[in-house]
């Protein structure tokens, strides 16, 4: 927040140094209007700004996501919809119909202001027929399915606490929206960056647990009641291995800011720098080790399948939102996407470099200036071109998608857990191995500090040393996971 | 030198908002007195516990308020009262934790968790 | 002085220093201590190796404390080399325990050259004895309880060794006196031997003297302690004496107020003299002092079973015989003379006639008791007894050094002695009857010599170490009969002393012949007697070479003035003019301040450490002349207590019955009354028990007729409960009506805080 | 007035009225759900302290645990689905409680008012505070080196006190679900 408000005030400077450049009495007055602007102007803008930026933003999220998850679903399951239904060009068909009906007399006012407003527009649209709705089937399911939750009816049950049941969505939708507000979206692109943004971001996906409750009482329905308590005790299980591995980040990093866990998987400062060996997944063995830990803990978090268990179709009818409906029911989807997207952000940040490409050369060619680096020569600080920081922002988005894709696949690839078996994996598999990694990680500094001795080149073989383990180590796990994927159900 | 102060009195023309000592203080008092209310009139055992919840936190308020304003102890300046509070957040989480399973025990045995019901020790 | 040995010592002192007077003295205090926990907590799991943990406790114990004795030893060269006095500056390692006001209590160590060698003694015999006691409490069904409350025992008469003031020598004294309860008492499920058929079998036909309802481990555990009360009374009423005075001096601008119960202080103090200007109730300090020193002593007079406490000894062979023995050396009797030895210096001459009459008396008492024993182990009790006495009468009539080598040296000889009658128990199947044994000593030759060894020292027959102690026991209490013409009642313990050397012999002897030599009287017993295995015999001759007087008196021969020094155990002191030889122990055991102790009374001293004078001075004739007798008599007493014993115990020239017949008026009647143990046991049993327990039953009448009645059920009681009535209203218990009052009080009293 | 003031005015009343709510409304479940909110109004006040730490760990253990297990324990030990702990409150608590809450808000207020700051301390101790919470340097110690420093002692203290009121909450319920 406070970088972007530098951004604005400079902004207002170098605007009135440019309207000043006009040596005329009107100009100046603009100037001087341009400068009294007072700087709590500013800042609200500096707080407005990014919150809208972020609210639009989180629509698209939930809205993408859903779409890519049908498509997803439908190249797992064969399910047909997604893969076929498309009919054509709708987009412009629909605009031309609205016009030609509004053309005719008895026309509502409304429905020719906004035929003029589609008619000069018709040839786009068509345009963006010929380009996207032709060619990407399922679009108008997903469509469809936007007009439907926001024109359906937003029903309250008459025996619901009307108060809860308002604002429960609200709430989750607040956790997972407050949550965006210090992702590390690009070096230069981002909310905020606290000092303790990774707790924070902690602290902040655990208020969702409330909402849910709320929400499974005050449908005042079994189900919903049920779903939520599951879901409660489920997302404050799961908090317990994520933040395990939240810990070791921070350990392993030496600091909470996002930004600053992300510089800090930038490397050594030579060749090596910004290679993908240096993101943490690639270089710290016991990182690599809580990569899946974290990722099943993420998918708890979510209430993804395998672990749905809050929404298990097949038991409770559809878990704490069974009594929603309409715009609120579609809160809690953006909820829910939104927070896929948060966590597998986090994922990304603390494990795969954050918005870093992973191409040292690349890296390279975007630093501007030169990077601070400390006594061993670890980057610091580094200041980036504008656009590396584009490059960077859809470094990010794209790594980011990618586990939000892997969350998809596994929840149309894996059966749903009992109850008993997702506490028995919380609690008896995934805590155990965090805590073991977070104390290693702990030690491993020790050593390491006793083993370097503040020299460069020796924390760098040691470096080079525990990246070809931590390779090892991520292939292991990799074959893990094929092996179990491969076993036969007993 | 001699020192200037700063007194509830001058709070309107003192330093407002988030920089002044004052608010945080009369927040902290506030929350208090609405946790002794809740803690006298809530007949819900839970409830009495929520409002031991709010005291405490209206300690915390003022320990990091003071933390922040006061002057510095030791060479930890400002630190004291944040690592107090945080140690009265542990001691809330704990607290919170026996105080609900000795309510559901009470639950289990009497099926009410009426403060007013339960108090066999009376006489 | 050219004494290898010491010198010996002064080299290996400064290797040792630091350790030895710092660290070693906490190390043997607290290693049994640890032995003993050890072997409680582990329990069962310990079965096996109990003997061997406290063994090796007590064994490191034992060299740590060489390891001192020789340190002070080569401190005690060192101070040796100006004057004749060999004394170690004593070291005292203090942590302050009490603060009252401005006086400080202590607790601490202490160590000079009794301590030093006293810490020796009881660990080694300790030592011993456990090793023993791997033969001798073989199979028994509580074998590591008995070694852990041995390790006890040990641990408690050593903080009253090295303990460095009285209250904490009190407390020690205390846990003595509970380890002999549970030591005595450690077959505490045997019934009275009044209902006990084994003992019926094997007693002697004409047992008389004790009461069989009251004679089992639990009555005699119980005895022991109540006894040991009543002297504690004392004790604890000397130290209250001794700390006011102490206290009431440093308010005189001493330095006493921190610690004055320390024992250097109390004897810096004497000194000092302070105690002349004091005067509390009109009582003058010395008076005080002669009170504190009776009052103390009676502490002693119950621990080490002088009359008119002396009963609970004898009972107290009710426990194992290991048990007996190293209560009779080292530690529990032991300790009552180590107290008279420290509180030594600031007895005054009263206090010390006191301490020698009580002393004869107990003597005689015992010897003659211990004449008409037909058991074993009785006589060898009751001649604790009287060899205690005689102690006290060495620290009675003013020669420290006398008695406390006797204590030493009697704490070898007795305790092996004990050990030889378990071993010939043992050998017998618990027969205890000295009438159903007799020529043992073929079947067991190696228990034979040592208890040869024993009796010969424990009767003073000269190159044993009995003769050196004992000689000089009674030559000190002739030169204190000599030196104080006024007081004609110095000569009582003198005679008395005299009279009980020759009943030693004759009691020791019978008890020698009518065990070993002569016919078996029973074949049966004789037929199944067996020497002990090698694990019981060693510590026996190990002890018997200890009871070889050159050991402790340097010299293979001594006559006053002079003898045979042994080189490396003696010392060659300038002493007025000519160079005299003197044995170890008159260098070490010195007490403390025996320079001082001269302006108080003309107390003669041993020439080792009297201070250089002319030769002629009447103190140093009386010496000379006493040691004169005093050899001489004690040696016509032993040929004619021998004579006696041989004649009716040996070849039966006389026979004792016959002689009772003969004469009943006299003989007879000291026997009888010896054989009844002068009726004391009756007295207490049926007079005082019975008085005491109407006393008792009458404060109790009183306790809850008046006291529960009237005033705690009637008074407070309705008091109380008037108050509950009222206060418990206001108890409604309810959370909300606490929160509330507390808020409302709290409001209260922050508003009056503000308003003040 | 600033942006900052404005904000930092929102935060306060947002927590004192949900405060006033969790005091006085009379459906327990949602006198719960306004202490949640009181909670994040106050880790917002401790925002504007700049105490950014503690902040994070009041939204955690707070809002994320204590509410929810408050939560559970409301919904676990209620009868009816409808109306979740509603109680009728007597005339007498409401006003004896009023009165003691009213008597200790005035004590306080009146103890504030007692109170004297010293600027100069105030301001000096704010950049010292600033300086570290909000951006710690390199070579300055932040709160964690405070807390697994000087006060490791009560740290430990405290996580072995958690672990034992754990353990005896579990020994607790689990007594009473086993004798049935």
């Amino acid at each position: 927040m406070v970088g972007f408000l530098e951004w604005l005030l400079s902004c207002q400077q170098a605007l009135v140094k440019w309207l000043n450049s006009f040596h005329g009495p009107e100009t100046g007055y603009v100037a001087d209007f341009v400068g009294a602007i007072p700087e709590g102007v500013f800042v609200f803008l500096a707080i407005v700004i990014p919150v809208l930026v972020v609210g639009l933003g989180i629509q698209a999220v939930a809205g993408i996501s859903t779409f890519v998850e049908r498509k997803v679903a439908a190249k797992i399951q064969l399910r047909l919809g997604p893969m076929e239904c498309n009919v054509g060009s709708f987009v412009g068909a629909f605009a031309r119909a609205f016009c030609e009906k509004a053309a005719k007399p008895g026309a509502s006012m409304g429905a020719r202001a906004l035929a003029l407003v589609l008619g000069p527009l018709i040839p786009l649209l068509d345009a963006l027929d010929k380009i996207v709705t032709k060619r990407v089937p399922g679009l108008p399911i997903f469509a469809a399915d936007g007009l439907k939750l926001i024109m359906k009816e937003d029903i309250i049950p008459a025996a619901a606490d009307n108060w809860l049941f308002r604002a429960a969505p609200t709430i989750v939708l607040a956790s997972a929206f407050a949550a965006l507000a210090c992702l590390p979206y690009s070096d230069r692109f981002y909310v905020a960056d606290f000092n303790i943004g990774i707790f924070y971001l902690a602290a902040v996906t655990s208020l969702e647990v409330m909402g849910i409750l709320m929400a499974g009482w005050a449908s005042n329905n079994k189900w919903s009641l049920l779903g939520g308590m599951r879901s409660a005790a489920q997302i404050t299980s799961y908090e317990i291995p994520a933040g395990l591995t939240i810990l070791t980040a921070m350990i392993v990093s030496g600091t909470m800011s996002m930004q600053g866990l992300t510089v800090s998987q930038l490397g050594v400062d030579n060749w090596q720098l910004g290679w993908a060996w240096n993101w943490y997944a690639f270089s710290n063995p016991l990182m690599t080790i809580l990569v899946p830990i974290y990722f099943l803990a993420a998918l708890a978090e979510c209430n993804r399948t395998p672990f749905d268990i809050p929404e298990a179709e097949s038991e409770l009818v559809s878990g704490y939102h069974t009594e929603y409906s309409g715009m609120r029911f579609a809160l809690f989807f953006m909820a829910e996407y939104a927070m896929m997207f948060v966590t597998s952000a986090i994922a990304v940040t603390i494990f795969f470099g954050g918005w870093s490409t992973g191409i040292g050369v690349l890296e390279r060619a975007m630093i501007d200036g030169q990077p601070t680096y400390d006594s061993v020569g670890q980057v610091t600080a580094v200041h980036f071109h504008w656009w590396g920081s584009l490059i960077h922002l859809l470094a990010f988005l794209v790594k980011t998608y990618l586990v939000v894709l892997i969350m998809i696949w596994v929840r149309w690839a894996v059966p749903r857990f009992r109850p008993d078996q997702m506490m028995a994996l919380c609690w008896k598999r995934l805590m155990p191995i965090g805590m073991v990694a977070f104390l290693g990680a702990s030690a491993w500094l020790l050593i390491r500090g006793g083993l370097t001795g503040g020299s460069a080149e020796k924390s760098l073989q040691i470096s080079q040393a525990t990246g070809v383990l931590s390779l090892f180590v991520f292939l292991a796990v990799l074959g893990g996971i094929w092996i179990w994927w491969k076993k036969p159900a007993q | 030198m001699e020192q200037a102060y700063l007194t509830l009195a001058d709070t309107v023309a003192g330093p407002s908002g988030p920089d002044n000592l004052f608010n945080y203080l009369l927040l902290g008092a506030f929350l208090f007195a609405l946790g002794i209310f809740c803690m006298i009139t809530r007949r819900n055992a839970i409830g009495v516990l929520m409002g031991v919840e709010l005291i405490l936190n209206a300690a915390g308020v003022n320990f990091v308020a003071f933390s922040r304003f006061g002057n510095r102890m030791g060479d930890s300046p400002g630190f004291d009262g944040q690592i107090f509070t945080l140690f009265i957040v542990v001691l809330a989480a704990a607290e919170a934790a026996v105080a609900l399973a000795l309510v559901l025990a009470v639950f289990q045995n009497r099926h009410s968790i009426d403060v007013t019901q339960a108090d066999e020790l009376k006489w | 002085m050219d004494s290898t040995f010491l010198t010996l010592a002064a080299q290996v002192g400064p290797v040792t220093d630091g350790f030895a007077f710092t660290m070693a003295p906490l190390w043997v205090l607290f290693l049994p201590l640890v032995a003993f926990v050890l072997l409680l907590a582990a329990g069962k799991r310990l079965d096996k190796g109990c003997d061997v943990v406290a063994i090796l406790a007590m064994g490191v114990g034992f060299l740590l404390s060489l390891c001192i004795f020789a340190e002070s030893l080569a401190h005690g060269g060192a101070a040796a080399e100006g004057g004749a006095s060999s004394q170690a500056a004593p070291v005292v390692h203090n942590i302050s325990w009490l603060k009252v006001g401005n006086i400080t209590l202590t607790l601490g160590i202490l160590v000079d050259n009794l301590s030093a060698f006293m810490s020796v003694v009881v660990t080694g015999l300790a030592t011993l004895v456990l090793i023993y006691s791997i033969f001798y409490m073989k199979g028994d069904g509580y074998y590591r309880r008995y070694f852990a409350y041995m390790c006890f025992f040990c641990f408690a008469m050593l903080g009253v060794v090295f303990s460095s003031n009285l209250l904490m020598t009190f407390i020690f004294w205390e846990l003595v006196g509970l380890g002999s309860y549970f030591l005595i008492g450690f077959w505490f499920d045997k019934p009275p031997v009044g209902q006990d058929p084994g003992y019926q079998k094997l007693k002697a036909s004409y047992a008389t003297g004790i009461d069989e309802r009251y004679l089992s481990p639990a009555h005699a555990q119980k005895k022991a302690f109540v006894m040991n009360r009543i002297g504690d009374f004392g004790f604890l009423s000397g130290i209250m004496i001794f700390a006011t005075t102490m206290i009431a001096a440093a308010t005189q601008g001493n330095t006493y107020a921190n610690g004055p119960l320390e024992f250097t202080n109390l004897y810096a103090a004497r000194e000092a003299g302070v105690f002349n200007n004091i005067e509390i109730f009109g009582l003058h300090g010395e008076t005080l002092l002669t009170l504190a020193g009776i009052l103390t002593f009676m502490g002693a007079i119950g621990k080490s079973a002088q009359f008119p406490l002396h009963t609970w000894l004898a009972d107290a062979m009710q426990g194992p015989t290991t048990g007996s023995s190293i209560i009779h050396a080292a530690t529990m009797v032991a300790a009552g003379v180590y107290l008279t030895a420290r509180i030594h210096p600031l007895l005054t001459t009263e206090s010390m006639f006191f301490i020698a009459m009580i002393g004869g008396i107990t003597a005689f008492l015992a010897a003659t008791m211990a004449m008409v024993q037909w058991d074993i182990k009785a006589v060898l009790a009751y001649s604790t007894v009287s060899q205690l006495a005689y102690m006290m009468i060495g620290l009675g009539s003013g020669s420290y050094t006398a008695g406390v080598s006797h204590l030493f040296t009697h704490a070898v000889f007795k305790c092996m002695l004990f050990l030889c009658a378990g071993s010939v128990i043992h050998a017998c199947h618990h027969l205890q009857d000295m009438n159903k044994m007799g020529g043992l000593r073929k079947k067991m030759p190696k228990t034979y010599l040592a208890t040869l060894c024993g009796v010969l020292a424990i009767t003073g027959v000269p190159f044993f170490s009995g003769f050196y102690s004992k000689d000089a026991i009674i030559a000190s209490s002739i030169e204190q009969a000599l030196t104080h013409p006024e007081n004609a009642l110095t000569w009582i313990p003198c005679i008395l002393a005299i009279l009980t050397a020759g009943l030693t012999a004759f009691y020791m002897f019978r008890l020698l012949f009518m065990t070993f030599h002569g016919e078996p009287r029973d074949q049966h017993v004789y037929d199944h007697a067996h020497e002990s295995p090698a694990i019981a015999t060693t510590p026996l001759l190990l002890l018997a070479v200890g009871c070889l007087g050159f050991w402790w008196s340097g010299h293979l021969i001594q006559w006053p003035g002079g003898g045979v020094p042994v080189p490396a155990l003696s010392a060659q002191v300038e002493e007025h003019g000519e160079k005299a030889s003197v044995g170890w122990i008159d260098h070490y055991v010195v007490s403390p301040n025996s320079e001082m102790a001269q302006p108080h009374e003309a107390k003669p001293e041993h020439p080792a450490v009297a201070e250089a004078g002319d030769a002629h001075s009447p103190a140093e004739e009386a010496h000379h002349k006493s040691h004169l007798y005093a050899t001489v008599i004690s040696i016509a007493m032993l040929l004619i207590g021998l004579m006696a014993a041989v004649g009716i115990y040996l070849n039966r020239a006389l026979d004792m019955d016959l002689i009772i017949e003969q004469n009943p008026g006299t003989v007879g009647m000291l026997w009888e009354l010896a054989s009844q143990l002068w009726f004391f046991d009756r007295l207490y049993q049926d007079g005082i028990v019975p008085l005491a327990k109407w006393f008792s039953r009458t404060l109790a009448r009183f306790d809850f007729g008046f006291v529960d009645r009237i005033l705690v059920d009637g008074l407070w009681g309705w008091t109380t409960w008037m108050a509950g009535t009222l206060v418990r209203s206001m108890q409604a218990g309810r959370v909300s009506y606490y929160v509330g009052v507390t808020a409302g009080a709290v409001a209260l009293i922050v508003l009056l805080l503000l308003l003040k | 007035m600033s942006a900052e003031g404005i904000l930092f005015w929102v935060v306060f009343l947002f927590t004192a009225s949900s405060a006033a709510l969790v005091a006085t409304t009379r459906n327990i479940l949602h006198a719960a759900f306004a202490l949640g909110l009181t909670f994040l109004g106050v880790s917002g006040i401790y925002l504007f302290l700049h105490a950014d730490f503690v902040a994070a760990v009041q939204l955690i253990v707070y809002v994320g645990g204590i509410v929810v297990l408050i939560m559970f324990g409301i919904m676990f030990s209620s009868h009816s689905m409808e109306s979740p702990g509603e109680e009728p409150r007597s005339k007498f608590s409401l006003m004896a409680g009023g009165l003691a809450a009213l008597g200790i808000f005035a004590v306080l207020v009146l103890l504030i008012r007692a109170l004297q700051v010293p600027l100069s301390d105030q301001n000096s101790a704010f950049d010292a505070i600033y300086q570290r919470t909000v951006a710690v340097a390199p070579g300055q110690k932040g709160l964690g080196h405070y807390l697994l420093g000087e006060y490791l002692l009560p740290f430990e203290v405290v996580s072995i006190l958690i672990l034992g009121a754990l353990a005896g909450a579990i020994s607790l319920i689990r007594k009473e679900t086993t004798t049935e």
